[in-house]
């Protein structure tokens, strides 16, 4: 516990350009060392977590709604947009905003067109009840 | 908003985009699910907008608006026929997106006030790196997918010698170039672009020699590639929302590989490293076509008149001729007079999975009479009459007797074994496989050669007369 | 990300005594700020998902099963032991300790005979294969 | 070890509980299923012992050898008959482990710091107080279920007037100290060993007025409890091993109780909140014993001998005579006579779900003469005689025809439909739900009073001598 609290008292030398980056560093460490898992293993856990899910839910699946499932989970594999806002949203200098807004508009395609066609294939069903 | 508020939307978003996807398992709550994912979506875009992180909201409505237009316009406008390369173009926009988050980022200030805190940050790195590498794999390979699908003419079936070599190059280098993405910081940039163009060559060249029988396949694969993409990207951005959707249509992405390959029989190794090229080239067209016969409506109308039980195949013929609705006609015209009509949907016949059944339930018909291929395939000796309309591959017997056929051991519907076979299609061409068909020639077929809608608008209106 | 460098320079000010945990709950804040969720969310989803998990594996089971699974399962609930180990193997006092020991009996207790009593009532079907 | 490693260590564990726990709903797989459970299980044990804040490992060893030694003789000296007990025992314990572990918490260094650093930690605290309440509810409710099922005179279905007044007012006041723990943390413990006094009350009055019949539903949500308990200490510790299995057995559990409540046709309200001492009083056995008929074995056997189709339905009694194997000689001797034999197996004949199958399969019985109600039911018109052998509640005509009953709208073996049934057990007296059986003075029933394993070994020699 003291290796935690001498982490805490180095940020004072550290200089305000780097700091930023020093205490989320720190962060995650005193974290790590008061018994919780870091930061990266949760993020990992909700990884394989998901992966579990998705497996478990895609198990049983009709040939007929192979291409809608397909296009419906294209389309929300198009969160990216997300992140592609807060790239595009901050303020980070032309070159990202640049990357930033071309991805917005790649991913907003990608999920609105998704879930636009999605919806159109499936309505060719919907006469079967 | 707060960011711990941000984040229970998130958790919502997630919820909703698990129970969505659940919802698109099942017919009866398809559209439901596909819904509830738009709006987990929406959900999640909005608490987004309100991060303190994010400064220019206008510029982002306004770039949004520009995509979403494109992507509805593109979604409503598209043919029916041509959906599978619809979803290959938006898979790729998602990939291309996944590319340049991660370039952003490496571009950012929070990244240069990392690098500059001289903090060994690898683990943020490895995941730019992944999501670059997977990203561009997705973008270049969904674009050729998408340009097989839409016939593009400059898109052929490449394979060179020394194809899987030079494959085994750019996908190591690569991996070089991600590795010295993670360990390098300072230059973290450099080695991210020259990992991008790789891994789009490697994209490019893995998907270009890929059959184009085999593309939904490919199609799914990319699919979960570019969630798992997206998922990296949510360990660049530490954002839980992207790992979650990611990782979930990374999964079910890669279990529907999994099932659409067992439907077709084929390893999904066999489909990436192509035993479609395999063996000798099969019989051309003159060996094959000895002993085609042809015949005209009116005489298929007489026999459809004496028969007990008739059975259509449809195939891609049947949705380019959007005959459909002829065929609904014929259906009931046959029914009206006791003749028993099935249908017999092969699982990949069309260039969709589903494909065969979207055109049918469009024409109202009677969703019991629509077979499976082992059921229809268990009944083959009661058909009197088998209509082949506009399907080629899926009626192929080369795929049970020429192993070294591109097709071989796809489970195919055994029209050849029914009473008489009445092929409809334009022409002696092949199919969406590129080969001879047999059946075509069997002492039992008769062809129709016409276009589909207007031959079954033929028979039709013989049968009336007749 | 000021507000960052803030909480992490007022670390300085603090006692020995509580230093510990204000730099424990500084750091969830520190990764909270720098744009990941925090801790707490993390774990929150780590939940949700685990809950997704076992209602789709639970999903369709033989009446034959539900013993075995609830026996199999109920040991697996024995996780506490983890914890209990946590409590009982620290530098907590007495109190805590007796508690702490109590528990990993009783915790224990349920995961070992669970899992034999769930293996023993499994061995009974094996000779239908 | 370093905590980064304890943790990946943990997730392993935690993806092996998943798999595990998906083994145990598959016949073929569960065996191996629950050792993968339990090899998860020692790898988070000595990940755990590796953890830096452990100190003390030869007194933990030592704790651990106790808790397994008792653990390991219950589970392999318990009888068959007492296994739901037992689990209901294992169960309890881990509630109370988990109740523990939170007051260890509350007594702890790392508390009474953050305590003394003024910081507010409501989250951990209400973590802390769910852990408690939800694990005293467990503790006490699994204790009473055990209680019950092993019959233990001193508890009884305890029900008297303001009774689920008196719950609601203990699970107020549960609520009411947990919130108390939640926000003064100064006087935490107090509040918390108040909340558990009052939530270890709730449990008992909760379950000791639920119909002993409804006890392995009880045990499903308990179970679930108990896993939510530990889910709970999960957050308190920040440990996501403990939340992960505890939410997996939680929800599991949960829907494992909400099967077996559609297998029992009732709702999970009416169980937990007995509409099982709905209604007037069910008739009395000397209304109900008027017509009651007795038979001997010798003349079972001679109605054997001129049948074509026997149905067994095994209960509890079997259980209890252990007569499974004297069932398998007779089900042997009758096949060798060309003498059809089934089982018709209810869902929760005997004292926990599969309990027959167990015993038949230990007596290798071929398991395809075991059939399920539903079948059994379908074809009754074909049974010439139908040996009840120890049942009773599951094969009872009131479940179909009397809607006060406790067991009404259970679906039964509707046994009284075959031609000749014959009733073995060793008196009139009623089975688990204590009530009596309009079978037993049925026109076509005839009544065996013995010991379940004699009365078959007798049949079984009246058959040979014959
Ligand atoms: N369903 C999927 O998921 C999917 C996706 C992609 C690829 N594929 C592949 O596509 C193939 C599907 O087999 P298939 O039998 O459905 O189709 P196919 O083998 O591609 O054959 C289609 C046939 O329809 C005929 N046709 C085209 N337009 C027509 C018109 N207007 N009127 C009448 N006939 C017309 C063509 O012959 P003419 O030109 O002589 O008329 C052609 O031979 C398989 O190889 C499958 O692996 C399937
Ligand atoms: N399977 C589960 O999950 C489960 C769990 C808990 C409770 N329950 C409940 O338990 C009941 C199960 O129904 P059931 O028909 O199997 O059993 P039951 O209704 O409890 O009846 C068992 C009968 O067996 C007889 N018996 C006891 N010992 C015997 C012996 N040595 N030889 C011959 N007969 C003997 C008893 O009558 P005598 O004393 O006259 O011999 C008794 O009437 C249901 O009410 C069910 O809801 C089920």
């Amino acid at each position: 516990m003291m290796q935690l609290l001498n982490l805490a008292f180095q940020t004072e030398a550290t200089t305000l350009e780097n700091g930023v980056a020093q205490a989320t560093e720190l962060a995650s460490e005193a974290i790590q060392q008061s018994g919780g898992a870091s930061h990266l293993i949760l993020l990992l856990t909700v990884f394989v977590l998901a992966v579990f899910v998705g497996v478990e839910i895609i198990a049983k699946i009709p040939p007929t709604l192979h291409t809608p499932l397909m296009s419906g989970s294209n389309a929300i594999s198009g969160i990216t947009l997300v992140g592609a806002i807060l790239a595009a949203g901050g303020d980070n200098g032309t070159w990202a905003s640049i990357l930033g807004f071309s991805a917005v508009v790649f991913a907003s395609m990608n999920v609105v067109g998704g879930f636009v066609v999605t919806n159109r294939m499936l309505a060719m069903f919907k006469t079967r009840k | 908003m707060s960011p711990d508020l941000i984040d229970l939307f998130y958790l919502l978003a997630a919820i909703l985009f698990i129970i969505g996807l659940k919802g698109l398992t099942k017919p009866r709550t398809a559209v439901k699910g596909n819904l509830l994912g738009s709006l987990a979506m929406l959900i999640a875009v909005v608490a987004t907008m309100l991060h303190q992180d994010v400064l220019s909201v206008g510029g982002l409505l306004i770039a949004m608006a520009v995509g979403s237009v494109v992507g509805v316009v593109l979604a409503l406008k598209i043919e029916m026929t041509a959906m599978p390369q619809l979803v290959a173009l938006f898979n790729g926009l998602g990939g291309g997106a996944s590319v340049l988050v991660a370039g952003a980022y490496l571009a950012g200030k929070e990244f240069s006030g990392k690098v500059a805190s001289g903090n060994s940050f690898a683990d943020v790195l490895t995941a730019t790196a992944a999501s670059g590498l997977i990203g561009a794999i997705t973008l270049s390979g969904s674009l050729v997918a998408f340009g097989k699908l839409q016939e593009l003419k400059f898109i052929k079936d490449i394979s060179f010698p020394g194809q899987k070599l030079l494959n085994l190059v750019l996908a190591l280098a690569s991996i070089g170039f991600g590795y010295l993405v993670a360990t390098q910081p300072q230059h973290a940039e450099l080695w991210f672009w020259l990992m991008t163009i790789t891994s789009t060559a490697l994209g490019i060249l893995l998907v270009i020699s890929i059959g184009g029988a085999d593309m939904p396949v490919v199609i799914a694969l990319l699919n979960s590639y570019s969630g798992l993409a997206a998922s990296a990207t949510g360990f660049v951005l530490n954002n839980n929302l992207l790992i979650i959707a990611g990782s979930l249509v990374g999964a079910s992405g890669l279990i529907l590989t999994r099932i659409m390959c067992d439907a077709m029989n084929r390893s999904l190794w066999a489909v990436l490293f192509g035993t479609m090229q395999g063996g000798g080239k099969a019989l051309s067209a003159d060996e094959v076509y000895t002993n085609v016969k042809s015949t005209s409506a009116d005489e298929v109308a007489m026999m459809l008149e004496v028969a007990q039980t008739v059975l259509i195949v449809p195939g891609y013929g049947m949705a380019v001729a959007q005959a459909q609705h002829a065929v609904r006609d014929l259906t009931n015209q046959l029914l009206g007079k006791d003749i028993n009509v099935l249908f017999g949907i092969h699982p990949v016949a069309g260039r969709m999975p589903g494909h065969m059944n979207v055109l049918l339930a469009e024409a109202d018909i009677d969703y019991d009479r629509l077979k499976e291929m082992d059921e229809v395939n268990s009944m083959m000796d009661q058909i009197d009459v088998a209509i082949i309309l506009g399907a080629n591959d899926v009626v192929n017997p080369l795929a049970r007797t020429d192993p070294d056929s591109p097709i071989a051991g796809m489970p195919i519907i055994d029209a050849d074994k029914a009473r008489t076979v009445i092929v409809i299609k334009r022409s002696l061409s092949p199919g969406f496989a590129g080969i001879a068909n047999p059946l075509f020639s069997a002492d039992n077929a008769l062809m129709l050669f016409a276009d589909g809608k207007q031959a079954i608008v033929d028979i039709n209106k013989a049968l009336q007369e007749g």
